[in-house]
């Protein structure tokens, strides 16, 4: 093997793997406090603010909490699959997150490509699809090894909700696949450039099915049935402790990251900028020019808001003259800086920005819904989001063999 | 529930009702009953008695009679009671205008279901049921009934008395609410109730002995008369207040080997 | 006029087919949070900030002197005792020298015991500014039971209301 | 080859949503309920029997400690309770001083029950929202008892001092603001799909056997059955104001919400007039300064955020009663959960218990 093969075959992909783990790991470490801000900011009430700026390492003191408190299996659990039960949950779901690609163009480096993605396998969807069932098995194992009966109807629920969802799942995304006539990761954002539009659009039912079961099979608000803390006291994990549970928790949190993955890549576009085709707006691609200016001026109208007690009416404000000074600058191509061209940049800019609202969207449906009950769920499931979804699948076929058969 | 089809005005007593269950009716103003109408001291209808009573100050001190919170007030309980169960009537006595009967234990179910039945009375609603203990009596336990009509809007209060050891009949076949006063009066009196399905401690622990509303019953407990369960024994110092220190404030620090220190 | 059955939102088949279809109340709901987001917050950061006391908050029962010439306003009556519900005061008072009144000697209370009712207040005959009062002390946590038992020194270092009643 | 079991399921007496330590033993088949048997007790302090031990006013801070979400309710039932008994005529103006009281403490006593059921059921941030009223309303109650949550407001014979100089005005305020905020949990839930899913048609209570079984309260209403005590046997002056009964239609948890939202308007409704029509006067009826009813008994109810409350005291003379007992209305309303919640799913369990509105404190005694 030549050196240049070794680097090509081994050391790029070490690297795209430890940067993708340590991004990741470091953001689903803080998507716990930015939940915990949003929540807050949302109930009318203060947000961690103790352990360091503004609880800016509260997620760091969790994690230390966790990983030095007494590891505690009950007496009469299967220790071997009360252990193995949350490396179960988690493996997968982190391994799903090698096909993610964050932007279209590799990005070159002393002369080598080193793509923006771990993998970019051409059964991707199908692959994310496989690999994120597999977790259910953690929360069966948990469930059942902790010997317990509330964790037992817990992992029960888990294991009927995500088995019924997988299929609505799998269902709202056959649609882009065909769209895009491909699994690709890449492929499909490639395919919605050149079809001018988002996918959203036109499978804008398989969107809704396909959100609705995501935010189903990651177990969250509406539909937290196993972990129902006020029905199951904390469902399959409540004999869990310390880093099991911190496990357990990363685990849901990297299902949400890679959830709002794949809608913004699927639906939304991916790295693509609005209106990818609008070659009037090419401004956007450089879209921090008009986001960066919106962020710092909601970050000071936060602050000043903290410092008041106002609510977050100042963050607004700072955020809407922000804008305004972004579009100014974006717009007037001040300084040539809209004029400049970092392919790389805007497309992991543009899918963090999607990847973030989708998240928000979680987090604003905790802040929001009562929880379904069991059957309602099931209801809700088979008798809607299946039917719903099959037909979107028919419905896109037929449109797609009508303009076929037009167009030729 | 059928309240809508009773005839709005409401049943012949208003004045009764008024006068009895009205916020504290002053002693003044009370006998509405006995003399109907006094020209200044009657206010607006539907509430006479206790209408604000502001408006009824100006009524003049009656000579003070015998007690004003004894006076009888009309009851078209009692006097249906006395009709048809003349011999049921032990006793009528009033508070506050509240009316007040005994009845001999052994036809207490005769006579409940008589009140709850009957058209003019229909006493659906068992408000409250509870036992009372006067060791210095020849029959020392006692069953009240605290009956209430929800289409009549009208209360009565049924007394039983019980020797020591004899059961009272069971009206859970009257009122399923009764289950669990039933429960409790057999838990914190010791008074037993035939006919009940489920006789069992509700509030004390199942395996208490004793019975804590009897008066004789200490109120800081009898020291046995539970199971001790095994200390939990993290606590070192086990403090414990003595005797005076229920009075006062002096408790004593005393160090205790809890448990067997597996804890 | 007495009695109203409340029979929830009215169904209308055409207003309900598009609530359904577009899931209007669950964009009213995300609203509702969203709007929520633009309102003060009415939490405080507790030991850092505290809340703002009303005159007559009911802290733990402390005894004082006269604000302006310092006398002993107890005339060690027993009246606050006599009423105390959870028995936590606890007096000791002798024959003024003088042979007019009585004299505090020890005046005990046992904060373990007691329960913040504020009856003692209420008989205590110094008006208009009674001996023993409800002070503004809220944070009571020991680490021993004996401190729990204020005598008469500690007792007289409660913080004041912020103004006298009458 | 396959082999079916039913399961036994303690919920409580801790456990997240059985508010307090109710203990209820599930006979579960699968999610469904076959059977329930509550057992409580968990929180049972003895106050009948402390009360055979304390002197009348010395009982009231006791009465604060059974239904610690409403103790206002408690305080003018029992206060009202020894008047009774006594014969004592409480000035009118401090009647409707305790009419304003118990209203607040009612909307308190919604507003936490709301929160809670809602978080019952998932949703967290009604919790903060009623939360973030009911302390206006405690606020309100420190500025004029100096306590949040253990009032001991009243006096026998009215109250221990008049309000605050400016309290009418707060209240009035709240009064202005209170109906935009209850728009906000009606946009969260009452018209929310999920939450009328998970209350609509759960826990039928027919009105015979709400009143067969005591039921009372915001329950009994929503089962249909016009039983109000401040309407059937008005106390404290309740006679002076004009206000509905809310009653629901069918008896279900839904309907139970309804009536108790209803039911805070109506509380608003009352406390308008109240302050409209505040008489000027004394607060505290002139009573002997050691209370000593004559001997003999009283049993009054009034009406708490829970249901009918009932005292019934039976005096022989002294300075102490003779025999206490508290007519709770959570103790009564318990017994009905059994039956409300056969053949339903475990979910129910917990929308049933919250609509029922029990307060262990309150039950256990």
């Amino acid at each position: 093997m030549t050196q240049d093969a070794i680097i090509r075959h081994l050391v790029i992909p070490a690297i795209q793997i430890a940067v993708l783990l340590g991004v990741a790991l470091l953001f689903i470490l803080y998507l716990q406090l930015i939940e915990r801000k949003i929540l807050a900011f949302m109930q009318v009430r203060l947000s961690p603010r103790r352990v360091g700026w503004h609880g800016i390492l509260q997620p760091i003191a969790d994690t230390i909490k966790l990983m030095i408190k007494e590891d505690t299996v009950p007496a009469k659990a299967d220790r071997f699959l009360f252990t193995l039960a949350p490396i179960v949950t988690v493996a997968p779901a982190l391994l799903a997150l090698v096909v993610i690609p964050v932007a279209g163009e590799p990005l070159h480096l002393f002369g080598y490509a080193i793509t923006p993605w771990v993998a970019d396998l051409n059964i991707a969807l199908i692959f994310l699809l496989a690999i994120s069932s597999l977790g259910i098995y953690g929360i069966i194992l948990g469930g059942w090894s902790s010997n317990s009966k509330y964790s037992l109807l817990g992992a029960l629920r888990s294991s009927a909700q995500m088995i019924s969802y997988e299929v609505p799942l799998g269902f709202a995304l056959i649609g882009v696949m065909m769209l895009a006539g491909s699994a690709s990761m890449v492929r499909i954002v490639e395919a919605q450039k050149s079809s001018a539009w988002w996918f959203v659009f036109p499978q804008v039912i398989g969107f809704f099915c396909y959100f609705v079961s995501a935010v189903a099979e990651t177990n969250r608000i509406p539909f937290d049935l196993p972990e129902a803390e006020s029905e199951l006291v904390a469902g399959f994990h409540t004999e869990y402790s310390g880093m099991k549970f911190a496990l357990f928790f990363m685990a849901e949190y990297t299902n949400m990251l890679i959830v709002s993955c794949i809608v913004t890549l699927a639906f939304f576009g991916g790295w693509l900028r609005p209106f990818p085709n609008v070659a009037a707006l090419d401004w956007l691609e450089n879209g921090w020019l008009f986001l960066a200016p919106l962020v710092i001026g909601g970050f000071v109208g936060w602050l000043l808001d903290q410092r008041f007690g106002s609510g977050l009416r100042l963050m607004f404000a700072g955020g809407v003259l922000g804008a305004l000074v972004g579009f100014g600058i974006g717009a007037g191509d001040v300084g040539g800086l809209a004029s400049m061209r970092a392919p790389q940049l805007s497309g992991a800019f543009w899918f963090s920005c999607k990847v973030m609202f989708f998240i928000f969207m979680y987090i604003w449906f905790r802040g929001t819904y009562p929880r379904y009950r069991y059957d309602q769920l099931m209801n809700l499931g088979w008798k809607w989001l299946i039917p719903l979804s099959i037909a979107n699948v028919l419905v896109t076929a037929l449109v797609m063999l009508l303009r076929a058969g037009s167009g030729a | 529930m059928a309240d809508d089809k009773e005839p709005k005005p409401p049943s012949p007593e208003p004045p009764a009702r008024a006068a009895g269950e009205g916020a504290a009716v002053p002693p003044a103003a009370k006998p509405e009953a006995a003399k109907p109408a006094a020209p200044p001291a009657a206010p607006a209808p539907p509430a006479a008695g206790a209408a604000p009573p502001a408006a009824s100050a100006p009524a003049p001190p009656a000579p003070p009679k015998a007690d004003p919170l004894k006076e009888p007030v009309p009851s078209r309980a009692i006097d249906l009671m006395r009709q048809a169960l003349p011999d049921a009537l032990l006793e009528v006595t009033y508070h506050a205008g509240q009316a007040l009967v005994r009845v001999p234990p052994l036809r207490l179910l005769e006579v409940l279901r008589f009140l709850r039945d009957h058209a003019d009375l229909r006493f659906d609603y068992l408000s409250n049921l509870t036992g009372m203990h006067w060791p210095k009596k020849e029959r020392p336990l006692e069953v009240v009934y605290h009956l209430y009509s929800i289409p009549r809007r009208h209360r009565l209060t049924v007394k039983i008395d019980l020797a020591e050891g004899e059961a009272a009949p069971s009206v859970t076949g009257l009122w399923p609410t009764a289950d669990w006063h039933e429960r409790e009066a057999f838990d914190l009196f010791g008074i037993g109730f035939a006919g009940h399905p489920d006789l069992r401690r509700i509030l004390m622990p199942d395996e208490w002995s004793g019975h804590p509303l009897r008066k004789e019953y200490p109120l800081e407990g009898n020291p046995g008369d539970h199971v001790q369960y095994r200390d939990v024994g993290t606590a070192e110092h086990v403090y414990r207040y003595d005797k005076a220190a229920i009075r006062g404030f002096g408790w004593k620090k005393e160090v205790e080997k809890t448990g067997t220190g597996k804890g | 006029m007495s009695d109203k059955v409340i029979r929830g939102p009215r169904p209308s088949p055409v207003r309900d087919a598009v609530r359904t279809i577009l899931l209007l109340e669950l964009w009213v709901g995300l609203w509702t949070t969203l709007k929520n987001q633009f309102r003060p917050h009415i939490t405080v950061e507790y030991p850092r900030e505290t809340v703002e006391l009303s005159p007559r908050f009911r802290g733990m029962p402390r005894l004082r002197f006269h604000p302006e010439n310092g006398e002993e306003l107890c005339i060690a009556c027993h009246l606050c005792e006599t009423v105390c519900p959870d028995e936590c005061i606890h007096i000791v008072s002798e024959k003024k020298p003088d042979g007019k009144g009585k004299r505090l000697v020890s005046f005990q209370i046992n904060y373990e015991r007691c329960c913040l009712c504020g009856l003692c207040v209420d008989p205590c005959p110094t008006k208009p500014l009674t001996a023993i009062y409800m002070s503004h002390d809220y944070e009571m946590a020991d680490f021993r039971r004996e401190g729990f038992v204020a005598a008469l020194p500690a007792l007289l270092e409660g913080v004041e209301p912020r103004e006298y009643k009458e | 080859m396959f082999r079916t079991e039913e399961m036994e399921i303690n919920m409580g007496p801790q456990h997240p949503s059985t508010h307090g330590v109710l203990r209820l033993v599930l006979q579960l088949d699968g999610e469904e309920i076959r059977a329930m048997r509550p057992v409580i007790g968990y929180l049972h302090r003895g106050v009948e029997k402390l009360c055979e031990h304390r002197t009348f006013p010395m009982i009231e801070p006791l009465t604060d400690r059974l239904d610690y979400v409403a103790a206002i309710s408690e305080n003018l039932g029992y206060c009202g309770a020894v008047e009774k008994l006594m014969g004592v005529q409480v000035p009118p103006r401090a009647q409707y001083i305790r009419v304003v009281l118990a209203e607040l403490q009612r909307i308190a006593s919604h507003l936490l029950w709301l929160g809670t059921h809602a978080l019952d059921l998932g949703a967290m941030t009604v919790f903060f929202y009623t939360f973030r009223e009911r302390e206006i309303i405690l606020d309100l109650f420190e500025s004029f008892c100096g306590a949040r949550l253990t009032y001991n407001s009243m006096r026998i014979g009215g109250l221990y001092e008049d309000v605050p100089r400016g309290w009418f005005d707060r209240v009035r305020h709240f009064l202005k603001i209170f109906p935009g905020r209850m728009q906000e949990y009606e946009d969260l839930l009452t018209v929310n799909r999920i939450f009328v899913g998970r209350t609509k048609g759960v826990g039928f209570l027919s009105a015979e056997d709400a009143v067969a079984w005591g039921v009372s309260g915001p329950p009994l209403r929503a089962s249909g059955v016009n039983y109000d005590v401040r309407k059937a046997i008005p106390y404290s002056s309740y006679e002076d104001f004009e206000f509905d009964v809310p009653l629901g239609a069918h008896g279900d948890t839904y309907d139970r919400y309804l009536v108790r939202m209803e039911e805070m308007r109506q509380c608003c409704r009352i406390l308008r007039q109240a302050l409209d029509r505040m008489p000027d006067g004394e607060v505290r009826a002139k009573v002997p300064k050691y209370i000593k009813p004559p001997a003999g008994e009283i049993y009054h109810v009034v009406e708490s955020p829970r249901g009918e409350q009932g005292f019934y005291i039976v005096a022989t003379g002294g300075e102490m009663p003779y025999r206490m007992r508290f007519r709770a209305p959570s103790f009564v309303n318990t017994q009905a959960l059994p039956m409300l919640c056969r053949g339903r799913l475990m979910a129910d369990v917990v929308a049933i218990i919250g609509s029922i509105d029990i307060v262990l404190g309150d039950c256990d005694r």
